[in-house]
This record gives structure tokens, C-alpha cells and sequence, in this order.
């Protein structure tokens, strides 16, 4: 309107219908415009979009992961808790967990809005914003059943998994990442940030890996370690994971998915930094968070691999995965992670702490240390880029930027473990004590695939030479055995 | 100026956005493989996968030299029930179709016959894959496809000058019927005509387990499967940067992201459903029933996935896993054998997703889905949203037509096959395994050390129970 | 600026102030104008991130196919190479590679700008530029792992990977791709083409994949073939891989990969071909691609099948997925490469040439026939839209274009053949004089995942039941193991 009227003044009573010709031309500048909005809202979901497939693609990555590395008897359960992850997690995430997270206006801890998705599309919450953050609560409770595979009873694995992903996990994000969140860094316009910096999380390194990792380590701690981890002596037995290839898979699919991850926390990727029409903008910004995700897993797992070298004298390719698993920002990064990730691996083989695939000690202190590592090195002008609007905002201690934001962090760091702690430790003391959380013993050596899950993961072997052994046994395969008498030289099979 | 970038923005994030979804759905390849692979048993593994494989390459060829042509092609003697232009893509790109969309419904085209194979595993002779494979991914389905989706076919939704059937046509957005009900009818004549598998049944005829050689490629197929449904579904859009006139700031981005979520909703819910339900049948907690629960609901809410609202995927997904609970029993009672549940999953499934779309359309999202979003416009829809009979009747007509059609071309087809003695392996042959018998070995070789003292788990498991019993 | 003064002119004096109405609604044509620039800034980058996802998801696929295409003993070994193939390109190509291939403006041989990607963000290169590169790169190594496989050390290929990513490959595509190569078909404006033509490697057949498969022709010649590869009568015994369904996943793995690998190799999509506002674009010709690739792939799937049946008389899995692995242009194209493939296997045979993943049969002899393909097919319609600028370059001999285009094909074939050859052949021979190459007769016996990595790769069957066993862990009985390595029944011996 103030363009028609503005433009009108301009051409003046000299155009033989001035405010008809600058109505129709500013008309036509709308439509454009709207158009032009209409073209970002596709780009934009179509980059959300995709990328929340991605990160979906690393729940297929954690049960491959997951799969390969217990030991067979405890595949089928260990896959099955992960497709439920992400299954419970969709519903309840629906019902209760996005609400808690992003149902702005809030009072800074607990969102209240958006319940089963009512109200939602609205402007900034669209139904492909919710996709990204259901992929991201589901990974948070995957890196959870990873600390206690191969000793916990299914029952449990539902009541955490739901708890988790409906309730801490939602509330923590909601604290980080919602423009409402007492400790946000692009909190709403008027509103103090933490120490006039606010936690700058990025991609949830804090929010999603701590959570899980802390809620694993509980877990654990609580459950004990695996029957025959520890020898009587109390020194350490490796109980090898069943299948590397699995494992390999595995990695990469996360690796694959880090990349929907990290460059899509951006969530919109039309938005120009410089002015208009320069090449600055945050499509630069997504490919440079791709570039600095693979620098850091890539130079995490060489050390890694060096690393253990030195100490076990062998090569050995599941650590280099677990080190690829976790990259956040770059080379010194994906060092120091490295570094932590095998301190860490001593100090829970010291205490006899077992988590099967290290999961609190990976996504624990890894995210612990990417968090610091975001206040020593963030860049003024990337901060500025990404979180815009404040001009003057602290910025990386070595950068210069001073220790504001290194105080945020660390206060992140002690209210995420505080918070993990107080919400599911006791969750987890409770199912102790029910007597719902550990099988037993003997449920344990057999395994759960064939105590709880009707049969183990794998059937190599059809025939059977003896079918009187069989009695007891288990069904499906004496019932081959009695239609296929024939023998063929047994083959011991895998993956 | 403006005008020609705004057709350039348009058309490349459209294709940006059809390419990366068709490859998507071409993952649903490997997830199908991976499934197939994990549930048949060890000595046919190679078998299963090697169809697999030439599933999508015959596929390929068929489709692109007939069958676009006849579910797509809009030539001058188009008519309601076969497309007659575009063989061997001639003629493409035009304003309608380009080569991106071409992918897109090929990979469409080639997910049916791996539906089939399922069906058939096990017991099938190769030279059968090759023609039903041929004659499903080039004609059969095709057809079904025009019927559906083509502007001309006679159960389309979308009013292109011509009536709809019932004034609503059938709304199948993704093919739960074009697509599932298809790959499961066929699937359940060749399974019918073949009969069960070799020990499936005993002397008596109670059902004898036979599960499958390995669970972690199930649940790898069984993820990749979803994964690549968030291609199928709100792929199925085709153009994302249509926006609605109807709602400010909503277009098919909209629409596209809520596909998404009800697909996810409706998938999690089934296999949640299925997860209690076996537990409560069966008293233990089955990774693979799962696996095939989550399917059936992600078959189901494939037909409505853009018109239903969130909660509604979760009825749907709830009903679907009883529907597949229901149908496994039945298919026992009648000593129907099928090794991937595929007829009763993606057929029975498929048809209650058509129906449930009757039922729980919501009208606003039936106009943003088939008339952009027009204001104004006003269509038949859900039953119980209080939208008539319209739409239930039309879905009604599709389930009945597909399955006819399908019924009266591949039924033959199998029958045909079984009396040329070229659709069923010897029993020998069956029970040595295809693998010995056709491809030369095994799928896995042997492991180094071999000569373990305890060679199998069931030799472990019986030295543990044995002081106990 | 010429847009107001015209429009001022146009307006004329009537109006009440024509400069300043013709400024005012020039300045809103331009901001639209520079909003689309940032609109195909988002397109273009989101389609190449995309695509450089989906060739990462390649290294996956190689990492499968060469886990299921050896031996069970040895996959371990492979794995961890594919691994660190990416995670060591990722470094080395970030430190140096990039630089070598891109930075111009150069000396037409060789990069030197933008080592360690300073200086990048800048037009036309951007950081998904680099990701997209570098997933190229990882890609060329990959092919040559699989030609060494199952006997080469571990050492030897960090080195020769670190070379290959590092220095070989980049030098190779900034010849062919990089704006100042000498054979550049997009060489800048104002030099002069090879042949008045350059050469078209569109998608790396001859940059990529012949590079790979020469690099490994010469690796695996001077290694010499697996032990008992060919009986003492000199005849060919099979070597099967120990899964199958490995073989597969990763034939589809790359498959899918593919499609980020040939359609992204334009690197936007926002680019009208026709007169603007047609449906001709390159968004067409990123789909005609993809069609083209799905058809060469499955018809030279096809013909292998078929092909191999009359000389074997069964079907064999792994020769339809090793054909599906090297699709280029269209039916033609996948039919003649299904017979390269299989001449080039007797070939190998005959000359006692071991491939265990025929690699260099493969990506070398495929690669070379795309090569020559492309200069007897190319449509002259399309490569002015591909390479525009150069109005009547020569195209495809058999569609009437000429000699020069197949000229300068074949040039390219024989640089790139003396380039590797004259690079990794010494390489490769000075690590076999150094010792580093080859590894111990008894370690390739026993498996280099007992020797080298510290276990297999599959722990199938648990032995804590067993007392004396258990003690010391899998270590000891990989000890066992290691007393008796001829314990694999070979009858059974296959895929």
C-alpha cells in the first residue's frame, strides 16, 4: 500500500491515471514477492525435508551398529528395542514430547502447546519441522539402548524409551533450542539471554548425544555389567560383538545420517547472509557445517585408530567407527574427541563399568567435549550469521570472544546431567527394584533371543543330522529337521 | 524477467524435489531385497536376491519401452482405460511429463514386482520371474496406473474436463490399490497356483514354522523400506512449490510435511499394535512380526496419507495390524502359503487403506491435494468427516476393479506357467535349496573355524537345559 | 542503472518526478532479481549436497560389496581399508587434493590455490563444491582397494591411499574438469580446446573410474595373485566371497549412490536451456541422466546374466551386481559394457591376472569403453546445452560430429593410462621392494583378521559356557583357531 501511494506521488498528475498505474505496478512487485515467498517455503521444507530423512536413516544405523556389536544370542533383541525407538517415539513425540519442546508461549522450562500437533502448521512450526525434531528425539533414546544391551528386560527398554523421548528429552531441547528456553541462544527478541550469550547448540550436541549418553550411563551403573565382562580377578574380558560388518554398515549409515544431522539443524537453507545476490549465504554456511562434520569424524577416527594402536597393538575397526560416530566441528575436535573417547574406554574398564557399545562414554563424553569445544572456538562472524539479531554477542574464549559463552556451556553441561540424572536415574532404581530392569541369569547366558523372542536372529543351519537332539530345542528348527532329513557338509554361515 | 526465473525456480525445485524422492523410492528396492533376503531360509537366500535384482533390471526395460506408455500416455486416441503414447519415452519432455517424472513412477513400477516375488519365494523356478516380472512391471500394473492417476483414466480423482465416478473418483495418492493391492493380488494367485512350500504343512495339516535365516537383514530391509517410504508418500506430491490459495502461508510443502508425519504415525502405531498383539497371542516379543506389522500400517495409510489428518494415521495403523493379524491367521486356517506375508500385508492392508481413505478423508485436504487448494471448491469425502457416500463408493470400485484385473491377467498367466511345467521347482530341488540347485552355491561360505566343538546354538542350548530337564 | 534511465525516459516529463519513480521501481526489479540469485543459490546447493550425500553413500556400497566379495577371514581387513579410505581422502584431499584439482587460475597442469580450503567460499566454489569432490575422490580409491584385497598390508595402503586422494587423482580431474585443465571441454573463455573440442568426461568414467581401475591393474599385477587362486596346473580355481547378500546390498548401495554420482556431476539445477520460462532446463537433463543411467546399468545387468549363462550354465548374482556397478550412458552402452566385462574376465584368467573384486576389469575396461562410448554418441543438441558458449564444437562420430571429439577421447585414455601407470607403478613397486606390500604366505593363510586385526569379523558361536575357554577371552581362541588354519571345508566354498 505505501508503495502504491508513494509511487502515485511520485509519477504524479502528469500519467494519465497516476495512482492506477502505480497501483498496477506495485500490484505486480506483490505478486512477485509472494511468489518469491512461496518459492522459499519449498526450498526451505524440501532442505528439511530431506534432511530429516537423513537423520531418520540413523536410526537404520544405530541398530545396525546396535546388531553387530553384541553377540548373536542377543541380536533380535537388541534390534527389536530399536525399532521400537522409533516407533513409540513417533507417538509419543506426537502426543506429548513435541508440545513439551517447542509449544512457545511458555514460562522457559516446559512447552504447553501443540499437543497431538493441534495448531500446527503455523508460521515457523510446519509439519517437516516436527519430522526433524521426531528423528532427533528417537536417536536420543537409540543412544540409550546402547548402554544397556544384552541385560534388560523389554518392558523396561518401552517405559524408558517412552519417558525419554515424551518427556526429558522434549524438556531439555525446549530449555536449548526454543525461542521460549530460559538458556536459548536465539531466545525472542526482548528477552535476557544467559549471560548475554545464551548456549549455542547447535545441532544438539549437548541436547540430543548428552541426554542419551547420561541416561545410558545411569542405566548401566544401576543394571551392572554383563555377566562374564569382568573375571573373578576383575580384569577385563572383551565379549566381541558378533559381526563387524554390521558394524561397518552401521557406521556409515550414521555417517550418512550426520550429514541430514548437522547441516540440517539449519532447518532453512534460503537466507542470505551478505547483501542480497552475493554469494554469502546460509546455503555456504550448510556446505561448510558438511565440510567441518566430515573433517572431524575423518581426523577422529585416524587417531583413534593410531591411538589404540599404541595400546593394543592391533588395528581394530570398531573403534575407529565408534570415533566416526561422533564428529562435531573439526581437525582439533575430532583430536581431542578422539583422545577423550579412549581416556574415557580406560576409566570404565578400570571401574568395571560396561556398557556394550559405549554409548555414555561415545555420545556422553564426546558431546561433554564438543560443548566445551564450542566455546573455546566459535567464530564471531558464524555466530553472528547463524544466530542473528544481537549484534555483539560473545563468541569462542580462544577466539577471543571472552569466557561468557564457556560460562553458558558449562552451565549447560551441569544442568543437562542434573536434569538426566534426577529424571531417569530414579526411573531406573525404580525398574530395579520392581525387578523389572535386569533378566536373569540364566535368561542372560542363553540369551533373550531365545528366552524372550521366540528364536534367535540367524538360522544357518536347516538340516539337521540328529533330529532326537532337538527335543526342547527349539521349534522352527526341529520342525525343518523332520521334513528335511538330508545332510549337506555344514557351512557355518554369516551376515 | 521476473516471470522466466519464476519459471526456472519452479521447475528445478520441483525436480530437485521428484529426483531426490524417486531416489528414495528406489531404496525401497534394496529394503525389499534385504527383506526378502532375511526371511527366506539360508539355502535360497541367493535365489531371493538374485530376483530381486532382476526384478528392477527387466523391470526397467519393460517399463521404459512399454509400460509409461500405457499408464501415462496422453495421445490422441487416449481413452479411459489404456495410454497409448510415449513408448520408449519418445515424445518426453513435453509440458506434462519429464524425464524426472518418468523415474519417479519407474521406481514405483518396479517396488510391484518385488512385492510379488515374496509371495513366491522359496519354490519358484527363474525363468518364471523373468516373464511375470516382464509382463507385471510392463502391462499389468501400468494399466491399474492409468485407471488411477493418468487425467484420462476413468477412476481419477482429478477433474480434467470429463465427469468423476461418483463425482469424487478414487483417491489412492500413493497406491495402496495401484501399487499394493496389485503386488499382493498377484502375489496370492502365484502362491495359490504353486501351492505351499515343501514341509510348510504337516501330514496333518498344522502349520510348521519356518522362519526365516537372519532377523538383522529383516530389520535392515524393514528400515530401509521406511525409509524409502518417505520417498512413496509424500513423494507422491510430485511438485512441492504449489501454493494453496485457500490457506496463507501453506502450499504442498504443507501437505508434504503432514504426509510425512501421518506416514511415520500410521507405520509406528501398526507396529506397536502388532508388538502387543503377538505378545498377547504367541507370548514373546517377535522382531519380524513387528517388522511386517509396521509395513501393514505403512501400506495402509499410503492410499490417504495427503488427505487424512495425524490422528486419523493412527486409526489406520491400528486397524492395519489387526487386519494383517487377522488375514495370517485366516491364510493358516486355509493352508495359504506365503513367505513374506506379502498378499496378506501389501493386498490386505492395501485394501483397507483404500477404504480407510474413504472413511477419514478430510475435504480440506482433498482440495489442497487435487484442486491446489482452490477457493471454494468443494468435493465428496471422508464418510465419517461427514463427506457422503461419493468417495467410499469410488474407493469401494477401485479395490474390486484392481483386484479383478489383476485376478484376471495374472491368474491365467500363473496357471499358464504351472501347466508348461515352468513355474514350480522339483521337490528335490526345493529341498536341497535353489541356491545348490540353480546358482552354483551357497549365499554364504564357510566360516574358518568351522570345527568348533559347538557347531550350532541348539547343541549349546540343549547342553544347558539338558541338567534341568 | 540503464533500467532507470530508460524507464525515465519512457515516463517522460509529464510525470511529476520520472527519474525518481523510474529509480524507485528499478530498485525493486533488482532486489527481486537479487532474491532469485539467492533462491538459486539455496536450489543449486541443496541439489548438490544432496548429490554429494548420495556418492558418499557409495563408499558404503564399495565397503559392502568388498566385505561380501572376500573371504570371511579377510573382511575385517577390507572394511577397515574402505574406512579409512574416507577418512583419510577426507583429510588429505581437504589439506592438499582439492587444491591440486581446482585451484586455478593455474598452469594447466597442476592446482595451486585454495590449499586447505583457504579462500573458499568464493564464486563457484563453495564448500557443498568441495564435499561433492571429495566424495569423487574417496570414490577413485575405493576401486583400487578392491583390486589388493585379501593379501596387501595394511601400511602399504595408507600409503598408497594417501597418494592416490592426495596428489594422483586431483592432478587427473583438474586436466579434465578444472576450468584451466589442458583438456578441459569447459575450458575458460579464450583458450583454446584439445582438438578444438576437449574432452567430455562428464561424470569421472575415465577421471574417476580408470584412474581407480589402472591404479589397481598395477597394484594387483606386481602383488600376484591370492594363494590358490590357480592350481599348479596353472587353471583357475574360484575364490567365492563368503555373502552374498552383502554383494547386494552393496551393488544397490551403489546404485543408489549413482544417482548423486552421474545427475549431480552438473552441480546446479537452476538453469534454463531453452528461450527462458520453457520446460527446457537443465532439471530436464538432470532427469534424462538419471534415465540413462538406470537403463545402461540394467541392460548391461541383463546381458551379463545372460551372457555369463551360456559360458556357466547358472545364474550368478555377482556378475549381474558387478555390471549394474558400472552404468554410463544408455542401452547401447550397458550392452557393450556387459561384454567388455566378460571378455576382460577371460582375459584375466588367462593371463593368471587375480582381481578379487575385478576391479580393474571393471572400472578400468568399463571406464574406457564410456570413454569412446561417449565420442561415438554424444547428441550434438546436448552437449552445446551441456557445455555452452562454444557454438559448433564437434560431437559424436556416429551422429555425425566428426573425428575430433573420439581424438581427443582417446587422448584422454592414454594420458590418463601413462599418468597412473608412471605414478603408482612405482609406488606400488617401491613399496614391494621396501617389503611393504605383500603379506606373509602363513598370514594370508590363517586370514589377516586373526593376524592383523585382532579377531574375525564374526563371532558367531559363545563359548562362556565354557570354562576352559573362557579364560582369556576370544583372544585365546582366536589362538586356537590360528593352530588350525586349514580348517575351511572349500567344497562348500562358495557364494
Amino acid at each position: 500500500m505505501s508503495c502504491s501511494s508513494d509511487l502515485a506521488a511520485l509519477l504524479g498528475s502528469g500519467a494519465a491515471n497516476a495512482s492506477g498505474a502505480a497501483g498496477y505496478i506495485c500490484g505486480q512487485f506483490e505478486s512477485v514477492s509472494l511468489q518469491f515467498t512461496d518459492a522459499a517455503s519449498a526450498i526451505d521444507s524440501t532442505y528439511l525435508l530431506f534432511s530429516a530423512y537423513l537423520v531418520f536413516a540413523m536410526q537404520l544405523g544405530f541398530a545396525m551398529l546396535c546388531a553387530g556389536s553384541v553377540r548373536a544370542k542377543n541380536t533380535m533383541n537388541i534390534m527389536l528395542t530399536n525399532v521400537l525407538d522409533a516407533a513409540a517415539g513417533a507417538l509419543f513425540y506426537y502426543l506429548f514430547g513435541f508440545a513439551f519442546a517447542f509449544g512457545g508461549p511458555s514460562n522457559g522450562f516446559i512447552g504447553r502447546h501443540f499437543f497431538g500437533l493441534k495448531g500446527v502448521p503455523e508460521v515457523g512450526f510446519d509439519y517437516p519441522f516436527f519430522l526433524f525434531q521426531w528423528a532427533f528425539a528417537i536417536a536420543a533414546a537409540g543412544i540409550t539402548s546402547g548402554s544397556i544391551a544384552e541385560r534388560t528386560q523389554f518392558v523396561a527398554y518401552l517405559i524408558y524409551s517412552a519417558f525419554l523421548t515424551g518427556f526429558v528429552y522434549p524438556v531439555v531441547s525446549h530449555w536449548f533450542w526454543s525461542g521460549d528456553g530460559w538458556a536459548s541462544a536465539s531466545r525472542t527478541a526482548g528477552e535476557a539471554l544467559l549471560f548475554r550469550s545464551g548456549v549455542i547448540d547447535f545441532a544438539g550436541s549437548g541436547v540430543v548425544h548428552m541426554v542419551g549418553g547420561v541416561a545410558g550411563l545411569w542405566a548401566a551403573l544401576i543394571e551392572g555389567p554383563r555377566i562374564g565382562r569382568f573375571d573373578h580377578a576383575g580384569r577385563s574380558v572383551a565379549l566381541r560383538g558378533h559381526s563387524a560388518s554390521l558394524v561397518v554398515l552401521g557406521t556409515f549409515l550414521l555417517w550418512f545420517g550426520w550429514y541430514g544431522f548437522n547441516p540440517g539443524s539449519f532447518t532453512t537453507i534460503l537466507k542470505s547472509y551478505g547483501p542480497a545476490g552475493s554469494i554469502h549465504g546460509q546455503w555456504s554456511a550448510v556446505g561448510r557445517t558438511a565440510v567441518t562434520t566430515t573433517l572431524a569424524g575423518s581426523v577422529a577416527a585416524l587417531t583413534t585408530l593410531f591411538g589404540k594402536r599404541l595400546q593394543t597393538g592391533h588395528w581394530n575397526v570398531v573403534d575407529v567407527c565408534n570415533a566416526v560416530v561422533d564428529p562435531w566441528a573439526a581437525v582439533v575436535c575430532g583430536f581431542v574427541s578422539a583422545w577423550v573417547l579412549i581416556g574415557l574406554n580406560q576409566a570404565a574398564a578400570r571401574y568395571k563399568y560396561d556398557d556394550p557399545l559405549e554409548a555414555a562414554q561415545l555420545h556422553g563424553g564426546c558431546g561433554a567435549w564438543g560443548i566445551i569445544f564450542t566455546a573455546l572456538f566459535a567464530r564471531e562472524r558464524y555466530v553472528n550469521e547463524v544466530y542473528p539479531g544481537r549484534p555483539g554477542r560473545p563468541y569462542g574464549l580462544f577466539m577471543g570472544g571472552g569466557g561468557r559463552l564457556l560460562a553458558a556451556h558449562v552451565v549447560q553441561i551441569l544442568v543437562i546431567f542434573g536434569w538426566v540424572t534426577c529424571t531417569m536415574g530414579p526411573l531406573f532404581l525404580l525398574l530395579h527394584k520392581l525387578g523389572l530392569l535386569r533378566i536373569s541369569a540364566e535368561d542372560e547366558m542363553a540369551g533373550m533371543d531365545l528366552t524372550r523372542h521366540g528364536g534367535f536372529a540367524y538360522v544357518y543351519h536347516d538340516e539337521e543330522h540328529d533330529p532326537s537332539k532337538h527335543e526342547g530345542g527349539f521349534m522352527l528348527r526341529s520342525a525343518v529337521a523332520r521334513i528335511e532329513p538330508n545332510s549337506t557338509p555344514s557351512t557355518t554361515n554369516q551376515v | 524477467m521476473a516471470a522466466t526465473w519464476e519459471a526456472s525456480v519452479t521447475e528445478s525445485i520441483n525436480a530437485v524435489y521428484l529426483l531426490f524422492s524417486a531416489y528414495l523410492v528406489f531404496i525401497m528396492q534394496l529394503g525389499f531385497a534385504m527383506l526378502c533376503a532375511g526371511s527366506v531360509r539360508a539355502k535360497n537366500a541367493m535365489n531371493i536376491m538374485l530376483t530381486n535384482v532382476v526384478d528392477a533390471v527387466v523391470g526397467t526395460i519393460s517399463y521404459y519401452l512399454f509400460g509409461f506408455a500405457f499408464a501415462f500416455g496422453a495421445g490422441s486416441r487416449s481413452n479411459p482405460f489404456i495410454g497409448t503414447a510415449f513408448f520408449g519415452l519418445q515424445g518426453v519432455p513435453n509440458e506434462s511429463y519429464d524425464y524426472s517424472y518418468f523415474l519417479y513412477q519407474w521406481a514405483f513400477a518396479i517396488a510391484v514386482a518385488g512385492i510379488t516375488s515374496g509371495s513366491i519365494a522359496e519354490r519358484t523356478q527363474f525363468g518364471a520371474y523373468l516373464v511375470f516380472s516382464f509382463l507385471l512391471t510392463g502391462f499389468v500394473y501400468p494399466v491399474a496406473a492409468h485407471w488411477v492417476w493418468s487425467p484420462a483414466g476413468w477412476l481419477n480423482p482429478v477433474a480434467a474436463g470429463g465427469a468423476l465416478l461418483f463425482g469424487s473418483g478414487a483417491i489412492d495418492f500413493a497406491g495402496s490399490g495401484v501399487v499394493h493391492l496389485v503386488g499382493g493380488v498377484a502375489g496370492l494367485w502365484g502362491s495359490v497356483v504353486e501351492g505351499p512350500r515343501v514341509g510348510r504343512f504337516d501330514a496333518f495339516g498344522r502349520p510348521v514354522a519356518m522362519r526365516g535365516h537372519n532377523a538383522t537383514l529383516v530389520v535392515l530391509g524393514t528400515f530401509l523400506l521406511w525409509f524409502g517410504w518417505f520417498g512413496f508418500n509424500p513423494g507422491s506430491f510430485s511438485k512441492i512449490l504449489v501454493p494453496y490459495p485457500d490457506a496463507p502461508h501453506q502450499g504442498n510443502w504443507t501437505g508434504v510435511g503432514r504426509t510425512a508425519v501421518a506416514t511415520a504415525l500410521a507405520g509406528s502405531t501398526a507396529g506397536l499394535v502388532t508388538l502387543f498383539g503377538r505378545r498377547m497371542l504367541v507370548g514373546h516379543w517377535d522382531a519380524l512380526d513387528v517388522c511386517n506389522g509396521l509395513l501393514g500400517g505403512l501400506v495402509a495409510v499410503t492410499s490417504g496419507c495427503a488427505v487424512v489428518e495425524p490422528w486419523a494415521a493412527i486409526v489406520c495403523g491400528f486397524v492395519a495390524a489387526w487386519v494383517l493379524i487377522g488375514l495370517n491367521a485366516l491364510a493358516l486356517k486355509l493352508r495359504f502359503d506365503d513367505p513374506l506375508e506379502a498378499a496378506q500385508l501389501h493386498g490386505g492392508c492395501g485394501a483397507w487403506g483404500l477404504i480407510f481413505t474413504g472413511l477419514f478423508a478430510k475435504e480440506e485436504f482433498v482440495v489442497q491435494a487435487y484442486e491446489s487448494g482452490e477457493v471454494g471448491a468443494r468435493r465428496p469425502f471422508g464418510l465419517l468427516m461427514g463427506g457422503g457416500w461419493g468417495l467410499l463408493g469410488a474407493q469401494v470400485v477401485e479395490v474390486a476393479a484392481v483386484a479383478a484385473w489383476v485376478s484376471v491377467t495374472m491368474g491365467p498367466l500363473f496357471y499358464l506357467l504351472r501347466k508348461l511345467r515352468l513355474l514350480r521347482i522339483s521337490a528335490e530341488e526345493e529341498i536341497a535349496g535353489l541356491d545348490i540347485s540353480r546358482h552354483g552355491g551357497y549365499a554364504y561360505a564357510a566360516h574358518p573355524d568351522d570345527n568348533h566343538r559347538y557347531g550350532l546354538y541348539s547343541e549349546y542350548v540343549r547342553i544347558q537345559d539338558g541338567p534341568r530337564s
